[in-house]
């Protein structure tokens, strides 16, 4: 089975993957109060698969991942429009946010602002379009 | 005492970051420095990690450097592998005058890789 | 009054009808066109008791509310003239056209263009604001252009229609200017309220501009010299356009323009001399080009346009004389000119041709055509017994009594010499067609068909009936229209006989004069050929069409160049070029209001920043140019770091990382990046311009961010950042909450740029 | 304390402009790469010991990320120059 990288690289990555994952997804979550957003860990993500792509090759990847990415950019835009007209169909001006004050058992009293939905749709968007980008580019190629 | 240490591990992890920079500088070709840099990811980045995690404890910033260790201890490694390997495929220009021993004597011809370059190839 | 929009507005419903209509009604869609206008004429009489006695109707449709304009119908003696004209003559000219166009020609789409047109005139006489009446002016310009080409097929009635556009909407254009320019002095966009202040505008500095350019905007419609060349290629329409577009109605507009806005520009030195001026010069031109012209209808064009500059000087008299006698002189023109058309109509439609060297001793053949054109032509000449005879003595009297300097001489000799060639042209016109030697032309003539003779037979009626008693219509339509031109009542006496006088034997010595020139005519053609060979407007027209299509090509073609650099090289350029000069020219400074002293560390990273970046445009290769690139990015995000901007360094770093990737995905398809190739030259514009374009954002932001212009927004964000947004990271809640609106449009336009990458790669071939 | 992490954050930058040097001048594309990856690292340093020194929480982050865009980037640059393609 030809391999595009050594084995120490696959292992590696399978390590090193889902920390990257997890990190993007803290970048997104905190995004309100420290460093984050949803620009920045849509491109973390982007930088977690890219590293998928390129040490397990695109066929490999592709097994996995879906087809193409325009959904994810479709969910994305429905979110980040979805908050506009909410807060619209409440009665506030197009895109006001409103701020929930959840109590999650294993995290205590949590702050959440209706605008983290539309930092979602950006996430969604940017993950989208970042892939779609280098899939098709690395697709070119193969 | 909390500070004795961080500012001892500080101390050695600077230490290793300068000596692996000058070798860096200092080496004739690719895979010696490659050889230096990794001791400044490793040993350098990783002791100064450590520091913050002793320093900060349970916090945040104690717990991200702490991963951050675990992370950098493990990719530095593969990624100096990766380009070693890559450069030796290239074949790039090795100081083999002073070479010891070259392990993988033969292994280039049998493998049909490209002739060996000057430095400044189109790659 | 609902009655004025109607009137206003049937035309244009009747254009839309027309073509269905044409389907049921074939070749009888004239009679549909012709009752259209027989409507207004009849609906437009019944205002003419309120207009007679001396009040102003009016009807406001709110428009652009913004522009505080609106749609103000003015019905006032001038304008119920102008449109009664308009109808009337529409109606008799559709009613002959209905035999004119042989059966195979598409009528429906004639009458449209008819109607379309009548409606779009009507607009330009009754609207009271300056911008519809601009949206007006050019409808009729277009009407007209879609008339003159209605044969397209014939590249004589294209070339015609395109000159006949260019020139009067480049005269329309002019003319937008000078509205503009008028609303700035006056500050309204309304007619009235503008008439009403005369002297603020005579008295502005403005004055001069805007006399000059809406005064072009009349030229060229009305066709005046140096803009007549259009007329006679406006010749290749169908007879009833000429007939009605270019004598009736819409050279006519240039007129009522200047009527209607002599009570606020008139009065001075300058109007005198240039619309009076303009206008006797091209009373004597005209008559000059009409005698040498051998074709019928060209002749008919230019005398059109001497007797427009007769009225123009009238008008540019400026004395309530001079108006009374314009006004009653239009009445006269649009009746016999009208008349003279459709005579040369009927004569074309029975012996195919209208050059006078085919034609002759046809009162034998056509008693009837002969009729008519003789007491036309007698009228336009102006013999005792018709209209015309009464408007050139008021002509005369009104170009006696001018009191401005040089003029006081000048005017009248050019009047008797204009109204010499009048005389001339129109006994060449009478004698050359029924009279002297019978020609050979290519049909046998006979007599019209009754139906087409009956319009010509009103038109011809109503000169003796204006000669004799022109006092009948003074009171009715003379009095009201000088009254709305001149804001003044006008007494007005017209009678037939004015006793002796110098006005009697300046026409004395006309008729001579023109009795005197007559048998010259042949050699005024010949002359005429030599010299319009080689000087003729027409040249001038048409040369700078060429140059023009030319250069435009020439540009397009240094600009559309196909390569990726050449656009580039013209953008930053032009970048550079605009944001240097602003700065020079406003003389911006750029140190910052109060500066902060570089710290050591900021200092070394910019020196890194810029050695990295020299490297990057060093570099061999594109693979190690990409890194260096890579490390640039990162030594901006440290300075990012340094200053404690945690968010934006995350930001330039991912990017930085994704852009390499991205590189290193398309380096391998890159062509080869040979640096040598390049010329010195090159390299040294490049660097020049790069420099350029550095320089030009460096001063953009250094103007911008020191200088302190405006408050900065940042106290605001950071204290609304926690009550407003909920989050203490003041990027991001600026990023979704507060700028919300922003990030929604940009991520959107960035889906849609995903779409465009999308289709591009996705459906090329993979090699 | 606060001099020996200042010392400390002079020492690494020299370093990391060595790294600089390396990168600029690295005559084959592997050195540039090696250097890079330094050079990230060393900036992952400097970070490091700006939040030791000052206990700022938010640039955690950047250390962490410096790390793994290092990473990422050494193996993406490291397959291309193999093959010419990074993703096949």
């Amino acid at each position: 089975m030809r391999r595009p990288t050594t084995i120490i690289a696959e292992v590696v990555t399978r390590f090193a993957f889902p920390i990257i994952f997890l990190f993007s997804l803290h970048l997104l979550l905190a995004g309100h109060n420290n460093p984050g957003g949803g620009f920045i860990a849509g491109l973390m993500t982007a930088v977690a698969l890219v590293l998928q792509y390129v040490v397990f090759g695109m066929r490999e990847v592709q097994r996995v991942t879906p087809s193409s990415y325009l959904g994810l950019v479709a969910l994305g835009l429905t979110l980040a429009l979805g908050t506009g007209l909410g807060s619209l169909v409440l009665g506030w001006g197009f895109l006001t946010s409103g701020i929930l004050h959840l109590q999650i058992p294993l995290f205590g009293e949590v702050e959440v602002v209706s605008a983290f939905v539309f930092d979602v749709g950006v996430y969604f968007i940017v993950v989208g379009v970042t892939l779609t980008v280098i899939s098709l580019l690395g697709r070119e190629t193969a | 005492m909390i500070n004795l240490i961080t500012g001892l591990l500080i101390g050695i992890g600077t230490f290793f970051i300068v000596v692996g920079s000058i070798g860096l500088i200092r080496f004739p070709d690719v895979l010696n420095r490659m050889h230096a840099t990794t001791k400044t990811t490793t040993l350098g980045a990783c002791s100064i990690l450590l520091a913050a995690t002793v320093k900060y404890g349970n916090s945040p910033i104690g717990l991200k450097s702490f991963l951050a260790l675990w992370f950098l201890l493990i990719t530095a490694p593969t990624g100096a592998h990766m380009i070693a390997r890559a450069a030796y495929r290239v074949r790039v220009r090795l100081a083999t005058d002073r070479m010891v021993a070259d392990d993988l004597e033969g292994v280039a011809e049998r493998f049909g890789y490209p002739p060996e370059q000057d430095q400044d190839q189109p790659i | 009054m609902i009655l004025l929009p109607v009137v206003l507005f049937a035309p244009f419903v009747g254009a839309a009808l027309t073509p269905l209509l044409a389907r049921y009604l074939g070749r009888r869609i004239g009679w549909w066109a012709a009752a259209v206008a027989l409507g207004n004429t009849l609906a437009l009489l019944t205002l003419l008791p309120s207009v007679v006695h001396g009040d102003t109707l009016r009807f406001t449709i709110p428009w652009v509310p913004l522009l505080n304009a609106d749609l103000t119908i003015l019905v006032d003696g001038l304008s119920l003239f102008f449109a009664l004209l308009i109808s009337f003559a529409g109606c008799l000219i559709m009613a002959y056209g209905r035999f004119y166009l042989d059966p195979r020609e598409e009528h429906g789409k004639f009458f449209a263009y008819m109607l379309l047109f009548m409606g779009s005139m009507l607009g330009v006489v009754l609207i009271g604001n300056l911008i519809a009446l601009f949206v007006f002016w050019e409808l009729t310009s277009f009407s007209s252009f879609l008339l003159i080409g209605f044969w397209d097929r014939r590249e004589a009635s294209r070339y015609g229609a395109t000159k006949a556009l260019l020139i009067t909407a480049g005269g329309g254009m002019a003319m937008l200017i000078g509205f503009i320019l008028l609303q700035q002095v006056t500050g309204s966009w309304d007619l009235e309220t503008i008439l009403r202040q005369g002297d603020l505008i005579r008295a502005s500095s403005l004055y001069l501009p805007i006399l000059g350019l809406v005064f072009l905007g009349c030229m060229t419609k009305s066709a005046q010299t140096p803009f007549h060349i259009w007329l006679p290629n406006a010749m290749e329409a169908p007879t009833p356009v000429s007939a009605y577009l270019h004598s009736a109605t819409m050279v006519k507009a240039g007129l009522y323009l200047v009527a209607r806005l002599h009570p606020a520009l008139s009065g001075t030195e300058a109007w005198l001399y240039l619309v009076g001026g303009v206008g006797i010069l091209t009373l004597c031109v005209g008559g000059f080009l009409a005698l040498g012209q051998d074709d019928l209808k060209a002749l008919l064009a230019y005398s059109t346009v001497s007797q427009l500059g007769l009225i123009m000087a009238l008008y540019g008299l400026g004395t309530s004389a001079g108006v009374v006698a314009g006004s009653f002189h239009l009445m006269n023109h649009a009746a016999f000119k009208a008349g003279l058309f459709l005579c040369v109509g009927m004569v074309e439609h029975e012996t195919g041709t209208r050059r006078l060297s085919q034609l002759g001793g046809l009162w034998r053949a056509m008693p009837w055509t002969a009729v008519f054109t003789l007491v036309s032509a007698a009228a336009m000449a102006g013999l005792p017994p018709f209209g015309g005879f009464v408007s050139k003595e008021l002509f005369y009297g009104a170009t006696l009594d001018v009191n401005a300097g040089g003029a006081r001489i000048l005017f009248p000799i050019l009047a008797v010499a204009g109204s010499a060639l009048t005389f001339a042209y129109s006994l060449r016109l009478v004698y050359g067609v029924f009279f002297g030697r019978p020609g050979k032309p290519p049909k046998h003539p006979h007599e019209a068909p009754l139906g087409m003779r009956w319009s010509p037979l009103i038109l011809a009626a109503l000169n003796p009936l204006l000669g004799l008693w022109p006092n009948s219509v003074g009171h009715f339509l003379l009095g009201p229209m000088a009254a709305a031109i001149l804001r003044h009542g006008a007494e007005i006496h017209l009678a037939l006989w004015h006793g002796f006088g110098w006005p009697l034997l300046m026409s004395a010595m006309t008729i001579a004069a023109g009795l005197f020139i007559y048998p010259a005519r042949s050699r005024i053609q010949h002359w005429q050929e030599e010299v319009f060979s080689r000087l003729s407007l027409d040249a001038i027209y048409d040369g700078s069409l060429r140059v023009l299509s030319q250069s435009g090509r020439g540009v397009s073609l240094s600009l559309q160049s196909g390569f990726l650099r050449r656009y580039l090289l013209w953008i930053f350029s032009f970048l550079s070029l605009v944001v240097f000069s602003t700065f020079i020219w406003d003389r911006v400074s750029l140190l910052p209001a109060e500066a902060r002293s570089v710290l050591s560390y900021e200092g070394i990273l910019l020196i890194l920043t810029l050695v990295t970046s020299i490297a990057v445009v060093l570099a061999p290769r594109p693979l190690p140019a990409v890194i260096l690139l890579g490390g640039v990015g990162y030594l901006v995000g440290i300075l990012f770091i340094v200053l404690y901007a945690p968010d934006l360094a995350l930001t330039q770093i991912l990017i930085e990382t994704v852009s390499l990737i991205l590189f290193l995905l398309v380096i391998y398809r890159l062509p080869p990046f040979i640096p040598e190739q390049a010329s010195r030259g090159r390299l040294l514009r490049d660097g020049l311009l790069a420099t350029a374009v550095g320089g030009a954002v460096a001063a953009v932001i250094l103007a911008t961010a020191g200088q302190g212009y405006f408050p900065s927004i940042a106290e605001f964000f950071l204290r609304e950042s926690v009550p407003g947004g909920g989050g203490r990271n003041v990027v991001n809640v600026i990023l979704i909450d507060f700028r919300g609106y922003d990030t929604l449009g940009e991520v959107t336009v960035l889906a849609i740029a995903l779409l465009g990458v999308y289709t591009l790669l996705a459906k090329k071939d993979t090699r | 304390m606060n001099i020996l992490v200042n010392g400390a954050l002079v020492a690494i930058a020299c370093a990391t402009m060595l790294c600089l040097y390396r990168m600029v001048v690295g005559p084959s594309v592997p050195d540039r790469v090696v250097a890079f990856d330094a050079f990230s690292t060393n900036l992952a340093a400097v970070v490091l010991l700006l939040v030791i020194r000052d206990g700022l929480a938010e640039l955690i982050d950047v250390v962490l990320v410096l790390a793994i865009l290092g990473f990422v980037g050494t193996m993406a640059v490291a397959k291309y120059l193999k093959k010419g393609d990074i993703v096949d």
